[in-house]
């Protein structure tokens, strides 16, 4: 077992996968057409390896990657639900792959229509009119919401430096609030789970530009008082922001337009079933109200007797936030995706989804629901649920921490832990709709194993995991003495 | 219709009595307060078989005039760059395309080191030493850059070539508006940053300053020089770079620049009519612990081996919250690594080799073009890959002529000026036919203005 | 050009040190006889680099009408069924893509446990015990039950129903010619086998009788009866079938059949203009120990760990050399993984619900088809997927105005037969179009007869 | 660790991944269209699973497997090069992979045009002017070259029963032999690995139909009298045929034409790296001389004026060997690799296979050259050598077969073990062109250091593998009980 060794470690100077094509005009000498002191003197020390070489040493490193079409992966607020190979077949097609995003819109009709048609299907889904698909992310899509409250604000005179976020909140959301050049002030949450309505109405003022709100947040819970909420945020002439993280718990049976959200972001990544890539591509869809539309950004898909076309146009709007038109190839998927579920799919991926976690809940709760009890579950729970390892680490001496890394001894992807910040030893548990009852059984009885094991001797889970690649990685060191690149001789 | 889920009404049975409720709407009824339930479908198409969704969205394909269809110049910040087939086989492989962002290193080791190879080559591509692990793509890297100088100095002042490509300059306004910070640009001079404009606009509250390289309109800036205009001033010197020319170009690093990014699509990622692709972030050490996004680095794990992880998460979001350095959580991971696969597989001959071919071919079109009658060139500054011309013509009429001639020649700029990119794909006999279609299409087009004169 | 290679030339001379010459040359001189040399380079184009080699193979295709280019209902043998893009991520997979044959099981578990499935599907498909990992393809399975039933009992002659694809036929002629076998075609009455023909045809010197189910023409044959009327002779039951059907139609295995084979490429597999798919052979336990090709089978390790392994090998060229029960090495792993993953696809219910679907729009089209003027239905007998029509007009100039019009109505028959396949890709629309174009076509062709007449 | 389940052993019943096309057509009774008696009563008992669980059945499953993208496989005379992912990409192209067989060729002219190209490229490298690409393996086109020998001497009056195989020949060639309905005679090797001549002036008698050989041979020696085996058997009017197994050595150094073959069959998927996916598919295209051209097998492509064509019109032709045009996919592939490699690429391939090989074999002469010592390789080999365990298996006590299969602990998959027959305890090492020193290096320690870890202790050989998913198998068991199939409830 000898170390892993990166590509530049591998090959031979000399060495090379790639042939260039021929120089088939006169050629002129290089000076003549750029001037030494624009010239690089060294070449840049990349690989120099066989195409042999490159394929065995990426196929070998994904080896060491766990993934979703090996295993259940209930990482919670992710919503890592199946990544149908149909999106790939219909990605890569040329007419979508090869596509120069600079083409012009005659000759680029059927990626128009497709926007055009993904943008009416999200309106539906968020019961919002109006759509922007232009955002790479998550938080790229809160960007865009914090930018158009403010953008949309200042146009009625208005400055409004505070936008409210409950102390659930994921942490893109307090971080775009600064980037965005507000200010956070974090809302606290009641003993069921919901917002606190009394901090809300204290700290809901004339300089609240904005409540952001998670819902159902991220304990998978629903805000029993979303109405009320709405209220109170409208009655101050505030706006309020869906963070849609989680929106795969209530499609086809309540929305955010309804619940009086004027702007909502998506995942395509999570909902839409956007393959994670190890960390993106996504994307960051967002729908708006009316009163948002004048604002959004630029350039924005319009249908013009029967043709569609880019209008950037706008006299109101905030702008780009980015080059183009947007992760396209992100669109093609979760619109193939939408497309083969259709209204009565989407719902039944919502239920199934909820059902799955309730089951897995109540099987977690069978198993050990003394030593991790679930955080605020009187009313059961949507798409997630998040439990404490309070209890467990006071009886058997192992943190959530220990149970995620034995976890990986089982084959299993552990669920999200230590998030959200406010549960003890947070263990947040996403099953998704993809999987069997059996992936379910299995992986309660696995919880229940670790801790009968824990109970016997806490060290084997401190120790785990101990079938991986590598076990536990020295991350303090790593991060006082960072070694980020390769060093070269 | 059910799809991907495997609930059997058995199961259904058999999870409902478990949970200990007697239907599916009770797990919503307890959580959803009527008020706010949608009583009724959702109104979309229904759902399709597996074959007639292959169908539907391909011809939805047909309906786009891709580069397979025509011969393309269309540049402009993405590239007609040719994909090794190996990059697809990698970024389709299960373990690569579908895990999340790697929060238990363990089991995540392949996209660490995937990570971690791939900030090498920013590294040995730009000469600056610290490169994070990706951002979403080439004008939110430049917006990213000006956050990054704004904490760093906390200036009152951008001051961007207008070189820079109009997406890019476009997003690092809409930003800066948030943090309510000015943005000054500079023209350009016989094609390039006018470097006396430059250095008047640069001062005490300049916070950073923006070039291009090469520029949008293909000219190579001198780099070195607008860098040294702002030596003396606080400003972070950020320049945006066409990857594949760094060949042959100096590198940022060499040029004073102490924050390089960019447009990373040409690098492993098709066109996908915009995205996703990557943007590359490169800084020198002083703004280590400011870098936005994930970063991988090398340690070892409790038996001593070698492994990689996420590492200075103290900037992030998940852990600094409201004071992180951005705001960045899924980023571009499966693309950087199809940019490091692309790398590897051109290697450190073959970098070099593809900017002198780009450096040949861009010089011979451009001498064809600019023998063409009603055609000039927009600046005579040294090119590498692309370049301008002015048309004495109505530039999209002719564009559109051109097209129907199965030939795009390129980006329509004001003033009836055209900008012409090349990539590796575009042969000798490409760029005769383009100067034959181009050509005819501007006589054709002068003859008409002449006539409805 | 090297392509793949890696041998710097400072490899180059170390290694040759260690070997202990001075040249490459060295190497082949001392092997290779000066009298056989070639003294020059091989006469082929020089080589490219990938992307010209794509472009080249693009264009190529490009010159093809493939079913993506036309509404096409040509069967007769191998059909444009969907092929789920799961079949194709499989099959691209690196770890069932390059491996070898297993000749090491403890490292190819995969590959035989994929073989194992794939016997359990063809079992359940035709309700015959016994079923090989896969031969080439189907004419050549056919051949092969041949050989099995010479080894098996030593007669002399075939029986063969003329309602066997004439590819299949021609194969087995080419193959007894060898072994000396004598083959008589049994000729077919309204459509399927005459029944008196084939049991006048079958005696005590009788090594196999062969039909097909569908029968070429696409009728369904009474497969029993013409099985029954072999009981009393020594000769083995063959049967071709159709695997898209088996989910509607009685299986081989409850038709007094001894060995069912077939074409597989429905099952997972591209058209690829004839190649490569993979053909099944199913048998009765008595051919147990004279099945041709590789078998895997069930057993435990040394710890007890449940496992897969090659087995009765004694059967196989690699053991018994001239007394193997065939030659066959190399066969079709990985195509027969496509069917086993398409199979599962399917699925129990799936099956029964494509025989179905293909049943009633074969219907449909049938129907449509015989209310055309000059058009008239070859036979009357139950079809599934698959009909015959006669035209009453030259066959070939009507197949061309159809594809003209983007339809392929089917596949030529003498006697201007045409033969109309149905594969669940093809819609109504599609059939009212093909009935649309094909009467216009043989109306228009009439029109002409009559003119030149 | 439990046992792995068949996907016919997960699943529940009701589960399915397929959802088929709307009937769109009026519905008829079944009945009325189907006579009940030709209606299946019970639907076979296919899987009954959600696409995620196949996804994740076969994922896995395929982690189970050892393959050319991931380590060295010196699998002797399996040629087992790189895949070049180029060729995937080009096979899949919809107007090859989407080309129906029975295209009318007018309306198939890339796809004629290719395998034109292709036969082209085949005849210039084996010497001989005609091809037919439609045998579908190695074995398949010995089956055709014995058929055309026959078909050769009944036509002129001669039926002649006997077929020579040196006793290094593979197995399908005296299988093939008996097959077409001849006689195997064998014929003996002499002490430098080449036909022993005298053997062969012995056997040589007008009763022979044909020899075959591979030339180089099984031992990766090329036999150094090919002109006078060529003069004997000629003289006694037999043809020779080349089994091209071994082309991969010789590619542009010489020709099998050029030596007096009359026929010779090419593996695409060893010479021309087709993948082996496991056990196929492949290709045994035969190049053959003007005085076999007339018996080839229908159908051939033509070219006439421009055009290209299908002839099935030839009177003297032994007929078709299987449907349509034999294995298209492979053809698109080899001829991308052909045209990459281009002449001079296909010269370097054999000359550094051979390199290779070379180097290989005296790395491991100088790790173990007692204890594996070469066999016949005085002069060296070429493309591969075969080396003989005997001296291991009398000092070591270990065999062949617990050095192979302690090469599994060591991530290597072994060369091919006790093939060729002649030799005692033969381990037949291929190591291919596209490897690298470092490689080749490494192999050679590491067979070193299973040598010495047996002088230690031979158990730990005996007992290998331990790391692989499963550890030697019941093989006798296997075959003495087989199970071969699931069993059903
Ligand atoms: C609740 C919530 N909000 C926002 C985000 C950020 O989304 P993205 O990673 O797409 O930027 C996430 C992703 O983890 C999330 O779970
Ligand atoms: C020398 C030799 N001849 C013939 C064959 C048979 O070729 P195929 O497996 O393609 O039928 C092989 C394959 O292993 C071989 O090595």
């Amino acid at each position: 077992m000898t170390d892993t060794l990166t590509i530049f470690e591998k090959g031979r100077a000399g060495r090379r996968a790639f042939v260039a094509p021929k120089l088939d005009v006169p050629e002129r000498p290089r000076d003549e057409l750029l001037p030494k002191r624009f010239q690089r003197a060294e070449a840049p020390r990349l690989p120099e390896v066989s195409e042999p070489e490159i394929v065995r040493h990426y196929v070998n490193l994904s080896k060491r990657n766990f993934d979703l079409d090996s295993g259940f992966y209930p990482l919670g607020s992710c919503t890592m639900k199946h990544n149908p190979r149909l999106h790939e077949r219909v990605a890569a097609l040329p007419g979508f792959g090869r596509l120069h995003p600079l083409q012009d819109p005659k000759r680029a009709q059927g990626a128009l229509e497709l926007m055009w048609n993904l943008e009416r299907a999200l309106s539906e889904v968020s019961g919002l009119p109006h759509v922007s698909l232009q955002p790479s992310a998550g938080s790229h899509g809160e960007t865009a919401g914090v930018l158009l409250t403010r953008a949309y604000h200042e146009d009625r005179g208005q400055t409004r430096h505070k936008v409210l976020t409950p102390d659930t909140a994921h942490g893109t959301n307090p971080a775009t609030v600064t980037m965005a050049g507000l200010e956070v002030v974090k809302v606290g949450t009641n003993p069921d789970g919901g917002v606190d309505l009394d901090d809300l109405r204290d700290k809901a003022d004339e300089d609240v530009a904005l409540l952001m709100l998670t819902n159902p947040n991220t304990l998978g819970l629903f805000d029993p008082n979303i109405e009320e909420i709405a209220k109170i945020v409208h009655d101050v002439g505030a706006i309020l922001y869906y963070d849609g993280a989680n929106l795969n718990a209530v499609m086809g049976r309540t929305r955010p337009g309804d619940m009086g959200f004027d702007i909502v972001h998506f995942n395509l990544h999570k909902t839409f079933t956007q393959p994670h890539g190890g960390g993106g591509p996504g994307a960051g869809p967002i729908a708006v109200s009316d009163r948002i539309e004048p604002y959004l950004m630029v350039p924005r898909v319009v249908r013009r007797n029967g043709g569609f076309y880019l209008n950037d146009d706008a006299p109101k709007t905030i702008g780009r936030l980015r080059g183009f038109q947007g992760n396209f190839g992100t669109f093609v998927r979760s619109y193939a995706y939408i497309r083969s579920l259709g209204a009565e799919g989407l719902q039944d991926a919502s239920e199934v989804a909820v059902l799955n976690a309730n089951y897995l809940l109540a099987r977690l709760q069978e198993e050990c629901g003394d030593l991790l009890p679930v955080a605020f579950g009187e009313r059961g729970c949507l798409h997630e649920f998040c439990l404490s390892g309070a209890p467990m680490k006071r009886e058997l001496q192992i943190r959530t921490l220990d149970l995620a890394k034995r976890l990986l001894d089982h084959g299993y992807h552990p669920p999200t832990v230590y998030f959200p910040l406010l549960v003890d030893e947070a263990l947040l548990v996403e099953p998704t709709e993809t999987e069997t009852k059996e992936t379910l059984d299995a992986f309660a009885e696995a919880v229940g194993a670790i801790l009968r094991e824990a109970r016997e001797d806490p060290q084997v889970a401190r120790n785990a995991p101990y079938s991986t690649p590598v076990r536990r990685l020295d991350e303090a060191g790593a991060a006082k003495r960072p070694v980020i690149r390769q060093p070269m001789g | 219709m059910s799809r991907y889920t495997a609930v059997t009404p058995e199961d259904l049975r058999e999870m409902l009595a478990t949970i200990g409720v007697g239907s599916l709407d009770e797990l919503f009824d307890r959580q959803i307060p009527a008020g706010v339930r949608l009583d009724r479908a959702l109104d979309l198409p229904e759902g399709l078989p597996e074959q007639a969704v292959y169908e539907h969205l391909r011809d939805l394909a047909a309906k786009n005039t891709s580069t397979e269809d025509e011969i393309t110049f269309l540049g402009a910040g993405m590239y007609d760059t040719y994909v090794p087939a190996i990059v697809d086989m990698l970024m389709e492989r299960s373990e690569l395309l579908t895990p999340y962002t790697p929060y238990q290193p363990e089991i995540s080791q392949g996209g660490l080191q995937v990570m971690f190879e791939y900030q090498t080559a920013i590294r040995e591509l730009t000469a600056l030493p610290v490169s994070n692990a990706s951002v979403y793509e080439g004008p939110s890297a430049l917006a990213a850059a000006g956050y990054l100088a704004k904490l760093a100095n906390g200036k009152r002042r951008f001051v961007i070539s207008a070189g820079v490509h109009p997406h890019s300059r476009e997003t690092l306004r809409t930003m800066a508006r948030g943090y309510r910070m000015e943005v000054v640009e500079v023209p350009l001079r016989d094609g390039v940053t006018d470097p006396d404009a430059w250095a008047a606009a640069i001062d005490a509250e300049t916070s950073a300053v923006f070039v291009q390289q090469p520029n949008f309109l293909g000219a190579v800036e001198d780099v070195e020089a607008l860098m040294g205009a702002a030596k003396d001033s606080p400003a972070v010197c950020v320049a945006q770079v066409d990857p594949l020319t760094l060949g042959i170009l100096k590198p940022p690093g060499e040029c004073g620049v102490d924050v390089a990014v960019g447009e990373g699509q040409q690098l492993g990622n098709k066109l996908d009519f915009g995205g996703p692709s990557f943007g590359f972030f490169a800084a020198t050490e002083a703004y280590l612990r400011r870098m936005p996004g994930r970063i991988a680095g090398e340690t070892r794990d409790v038996d001593g081996k070698r492994g990689f992880v996420l590492t200075l998460q103290t900037r992030e979001q998940h852990i600094r919250r409201e004071k992180a350095t951005s705001n960045i959580c899924t980023a571009q991971a499966l693309n950087a690594l199809g940019g490091v696969v692309h790398l590897s597989w051109l290697g450190r001959q073959g970098i070099v080799e593809l900017g002198n071919l780009l450096l040949q071919r861009t010089a011979y079109a451009r001498e064809q073009l600019a023998a063409l009658e009603g055609v000039e060139l927009l600046h005579e500054q040294p090119v590498v890959r692309e370049f301008a011309v002015t048309l004495d013509a109505p530039v999209k009429a002719v564009i559109a002529r051109c097209q129907d001639q199965g030939v795009n020649p390129g980006h329509a700029l004001d003033g009836n000026g055209l900008l012409v990119a090349l990539s590796e794909r575009r042969s000798r006999a490409d760029i005769d036919r383009l100067a034959e279609v181009l050509g005819a299409a501007v006589a054709a087009e002068r003859g008409r203005v002449e006539v409805t004169a």
